[in-house]
């Protein structure tokens, strides 16, 4: 499960990552298919299933009904009976309709059975704010399935994690989310050709530094290092860590940055209170109390739904200023 | 219960509909034009469906709607310009920019809201149904939902509370043969939403959705036994939708022909209804064009209203989460 | 499609209600004294449904079943000894004590759980009938529910998800006439389940749930055309419980009389076919009474097995949480 | 709001004070009804709406369908248009089955609005593990709600706060979640005869202590006394706060609490990672940084779900003796 050497890297989108990888699993696994609302025909409603119903028929990629609960349970049934599914949610806010089933169902049939079940079933989902789509299409919502044993969930931020990332997903026999930002769907980044595994259980130190650490996740990674760029001249240099899967997580890595920096911040794109920032914070405090110089920060979302208007949703969401105004509080500076 | 079909309802159901095409036919516009952010999807070509059913209600009486609500606010009483503001996401508009296309609403008219999760609106329409019968006044609710819309749970949750309680609401189904870009055969195993009906002890009735005096007398008998406390009725509705699920030219997928999109445009529910007006002798030509050009005038004052308007402040970003 | 009732057939419908009503009446003295912690709801009275459908399935075939899940199990072939050890929250139980009555299951006796959830099941089974379908086997999936649970939106989502891909499924409706103390006539306006078959493109039969052999040839029928690849069947049992919802004696409610109870206790699944049985000179009263000697001592040894298992080890607690 | 003083008190039982809160409200809010599966002629469940459907009536006490959603889709529904809906969710696991509900239209509807729809819902629903009733009987799963702006929530865990939370929850113009506990029904505690509110927005300190705080909440709350008293003779005089409501949190209460004891230990019965539990020890060392002699401590269940067998589910509900092992181990003592 070592991470592939990138040999043969390429310039690709995250949508095209994305869909590099569900064509990889539907070539290595007989019994993975794919199915949810118009990822057959149309490739979904943001193309990353493009060509996939083509390339593999309707019996490998499949259209279902508008029926979260449905999709959801098809996945348990068939997951649970030999097949390997990759569900699509289409967009995060959905586990509304479905949280039944992930909750009750998926999560937990393995341990209420005594182990004798297996479910190996991927949830591709899109999470964050950014696009104006308000608050029903907007919504970061990890917190909600951090909390739930039984299952793992991992949030790429770049195509190369996501290809790596839907790849360990779709191999592991647990049911795993996988959590994509729609604000990423562009973006691009070097991809190997090679199929390669991303573990699910390594965080990715994204950028090192000596005395700070930020701890940002999806698509805050990116304003994380922006605000790291921007601290420099501030005399902080800030390590950035991308958990990249936030169940199971990587405490050490996290741990063993702040003993060296002493300091640390929290940062997700999810409304802060009740976020699973405060988990992280939780534990760094708990683990390395005696380094802490300062207390741990948290940036998130402020308290609200998510606002429709663009000249309100650029002040909702986090953003590297965000980051540079909350380091900047913490230490006083 | 035989509504007399009036010269001034025709012209009400006329205006009704030209009003919701002007008006989506400009927000598209805007929409390109980059000054509507998100997504908008518009209900041109089912303008006959929230015609014909709004038409017999009154600001008392509730409606909830779908992704695809301008049309059901506009036929409501829904105002251009707030309207307007509202997808511009100013602080003008009826939701203070904070709801956009997919929550635009307004409670003094009965409009609880468009929504942005397919299946929202049908058990909140239960639930207001439910508050009428409760506070025992003789107001109906109104439920538009599409047919991809009628797979979710719940609908069927709420049609059957409807059915055992009685409810005085009317499931409105806007069945114009796609959720999205999957066909009706592909989402479901029927060709008639209306065959559920029996499954909840309610009434199913099929009408032709591009008819407005079709809808408008079918509706009416349906609203007619709910405010006499008979219960809920189904009423499907067949239309079709003449742009793309969402945004005007979508995003070229051929999920549908050009020639069926032609068939359909054959049956122009506007067109339709102004020949026969015009055949009926109700309205002329010229007094058709009026309506058109009255429209027209309200619209650009709406786009005036709305670009001129202010964007909410920041602190409007923590407010109205609670009472 | 039919099957013949040859006698071996007919014994074997016998045995596996005996198995189910000896099990359960043990059971329910098992939670009087306290052995069996947690609720415990009995299929007394019920047991013509589960056999008469297990009777065509392999353990190839799956089920899903619900909080009522004991006669279930036994009719897919549970034994007695896990299965009263999994009661007792024991370590030898098939959960290994982990899921007790409300999720007790054998993977690979293709039975996919009890489930706490009323309306859990459905999406699984349709899930299980689509992997059979995807992985090109002969089997079908048999989903068993109560009339509570088909208001459910699961139930409605999966139903229709499984008329569309025409998926080998069975909805096996239990309507015992009750959700919890609720009498079917307040939970919903419609008498028989079976007319919402219709709403997502199935059959739908109704059949006497009281009767093993109607309940055989019925399910023959339906798990034969999916077999066939011609899609599934919304079978309705009408049926009965005889004990309270949960436990034995229950509350002391008075949402049903004694009156209904006797009328239906004289439908007594097991008592009608012995009946029968010896009428058609199939079992004698004596080899009747020595499938209940037999059966009766089966449960002996399981309670044995049961007390003197260990219970798990708090180690355990979080095994079995991933794989 | 004022809290009553308690004339009249008698003893009740925690599900007798339920009854009389909901029947109170009943009486003073004439749109005041109250829906919920076997509520009507059952009396519930667990028998907390016993003799009201006969004495306020069947159209003032609703029996309704199995149907989660349709459940609180008509408390929206009804609330936004007039009423003052009481909701009975009966276990809060099934909140599964209508998260859509809650979280998307429920806690957005006002402020997709910009204000203008009132939502005085009111949502009762047990938590809490310990009968044996495993994974979907179990849950606490207060951290979904916490993490959602939009709703209010509280946990009363004495009759005497039962009675006041509710009648508030009831008064209140917004959602407001009541978390009540399944091992707690049969409780007994004084409670006044007069009407009296609780405020959703002020901590409880139950039991006064001068170097050692504990934040515990629902049941929880009994066990950290217990826990306190055991402490006592281990030199630590431990101050246990039942916040009451967790949203909105009574921050202040809480942190004036640490500054005075320098410790803390935060204690849920939910799933340890992720718990809400997280947010108040992250909130505690950034209000209250140096103040802290040592790292917030937290007790909650294990990762994994609720465990049906009484030998490990005794083991998997936090307790006296789990707390007291914690504050050691946290301690060095
Ligand atoms: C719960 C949920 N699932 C999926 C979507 C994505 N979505 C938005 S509109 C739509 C199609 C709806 O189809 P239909 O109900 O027929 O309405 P129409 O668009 O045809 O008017 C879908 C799938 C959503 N918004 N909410
Ligand atoms: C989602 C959900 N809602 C409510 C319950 C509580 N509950 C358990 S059994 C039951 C009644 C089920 O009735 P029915 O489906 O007719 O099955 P029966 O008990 O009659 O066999 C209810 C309401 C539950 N377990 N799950
Ligand atoms: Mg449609
Ligand atoms: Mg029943």
């Amino acid at each position: 499960m070592a991470e592939a050497v990138a040999t043969k890297a390429r310039t690709l989108t995250y949508v095209a990552a994305i869909n590099e990888a569900v064509r990889t699993v539907l070539k290595e696994q007989p019994n993975a298919f794919a199915a949810g609302e118009d990822i057959g025909g149309a490739g979904g409603v943001y193309g990353y299933f493009h060509g996939l119903q083509a390339e593999f028929g309707a019996d490998r990629v499949y259209d279902t009904p508008i029926s979260e609960k449905g999709i959801i349970g098809l996945g348990v049934g068939a997951g649970a009976t030999g097949c390997r599914p990759i569900l699509d949610l289409m967009f995060m806010d959905f586990m509304g309709e479905c949280m039944d089933e992930i909750a009750n169902q998926l999560a937990k049939m393995r341990y209420m059975f005594g182990g004798a079940a297996n479910l190996p079933v991927t949830v591709l989902t899109m999470a964050g704010a950014g696009a104006s789509l308000a608050a029903q299409h907007s919504q970061s919502l990890e917190a909600w399935v951090c909390h739930l044993p039984g299952v793992k969930i991992c949030m790429p931020c770049t195509p190369y994690d996501a290809k790596g990332l839907i790849i360990s997903a779709a191999r592991d026999d647990n049911p795993v989310f996988v959590v994509l930002n729609k604000m990423s769907l562009a973006m691009k980044g070097e991809v190997p050709e090679e199929t390669y595994a991303i573990p699910l259980s390594k965080a990715n130190i994204v950028r090192p530094g000596s005395n700070y650490t930020i701890v940002a996740w999806g698509r805050m990674v990116h304003e994380a290092v922006a605000a790291a760029n921007k601290l420099k001249d501030l005399g902080v240099d800030a390590e950035v860590i991308d958990p990249r899967t936030l169940q199971p997580f990587d405490t050490a890595t996290v741990v063993q940055s702040v003993k060296k920096t002493h300091r640390a911040m929290i940062v997700h794109e999810a409304v802060r209170f009740g976020g699973f920032g405060g988990e992280i914070a939780s534990q760094i405090q708990e683990l390395a109390f005696d380094y802490l110089d300062a207390p741990i920060g948290r940036v998130g979302a402020p308290f609200s739904p998510v606002p429709f208007s663009p000249a309100l949703e650029k002040h909702y969401v986090p953003n590297a200023d965000a980051i540079v105004a909350g380091v900047k509080a913490q230490l006083g500076i | 219960m035989a509504v007399t079909l009036t010269d001034s309802i025709l012209k009400d159901l006329h205006l009704r509909m030209v009003r919701i095409r002007r008006f989506e036919e400009t927000a598209g516009k805007m929409m390109e034009s980059g000054k509507i952010p998100g997504a908008l999807h518009l209900y041109v070509g089912e303008e006959a469906v929230a015609s014909g059913v709004m038409a017999h209600l009154s600001n008392d009486d509730q409606i909830t709607s779908t992704h695809r609500g301008h049309g059901h606010l506009i036929a409501k009483g829904g105002e251009f310009s707030p309207m307007m503001a509202e997808l511009f996401g100013k602080a003008t508009g009826y939701c203070k920019g904070k709801g956009g296309s997919m929550h635009i609403s307004n409670m003094k008219l009965g409009m609880l809201g468009a929504n942005g999760i397919v299946g929202g609106g049908p058990p909140i329409a239960m639930g207001a149904a439910f508050s009428n019968k409760f506070r025992k006044t003789k107001n109906v609710a109104c439920c538009f939902f599409g047919d991809g819309a009628s797979n979710e749970g719940s609908f069927h949750e709420a049609a059957n509370m409807a059915g055992l309680y009685k409810l005085p609401v009317i499931f409105v189904c806007e069945n114009n043969g796609y959720g999205e870009y999957t066909p009706q055969r592909n989402h479901q195993a029927i060709v008639d939403v209306a065959d559920r009906a029996a499954g909840y002890g309610m009434p199913g009735v099929i009408v032709d959705g591009m008819d407005v005096v079709a809808v408008f007398e079918a509706a009416g008998e349906a609203i007619a036994r709910a405010r006499a406390g008979e219960g809920p009725t189904l009423l499907e509705c067949k239309t079709y939708r003449f742009y793309d699920h969402v945004g005007v030219r979508g995003m070229g997928l051929t999920y549908r022909t050009d020639d069926e999109l032609e068939e359909w445009k054959k049956k122009d529910p506007i067109d339709l209804f102004e020949g026969r007006l015009k055949e009926q002798g109700i309205l002329s030509e010229a007094e058709i064009q009026a309506v058109h050009a009255a429209v027209a005038a309200d619209i650009e004052k709406a786009i005036a209203f709305a670009e001129s308007s202010p964007f909410p402040d920041p602190s409007a970003i923590e407010q109205d989460v609670y009472a």
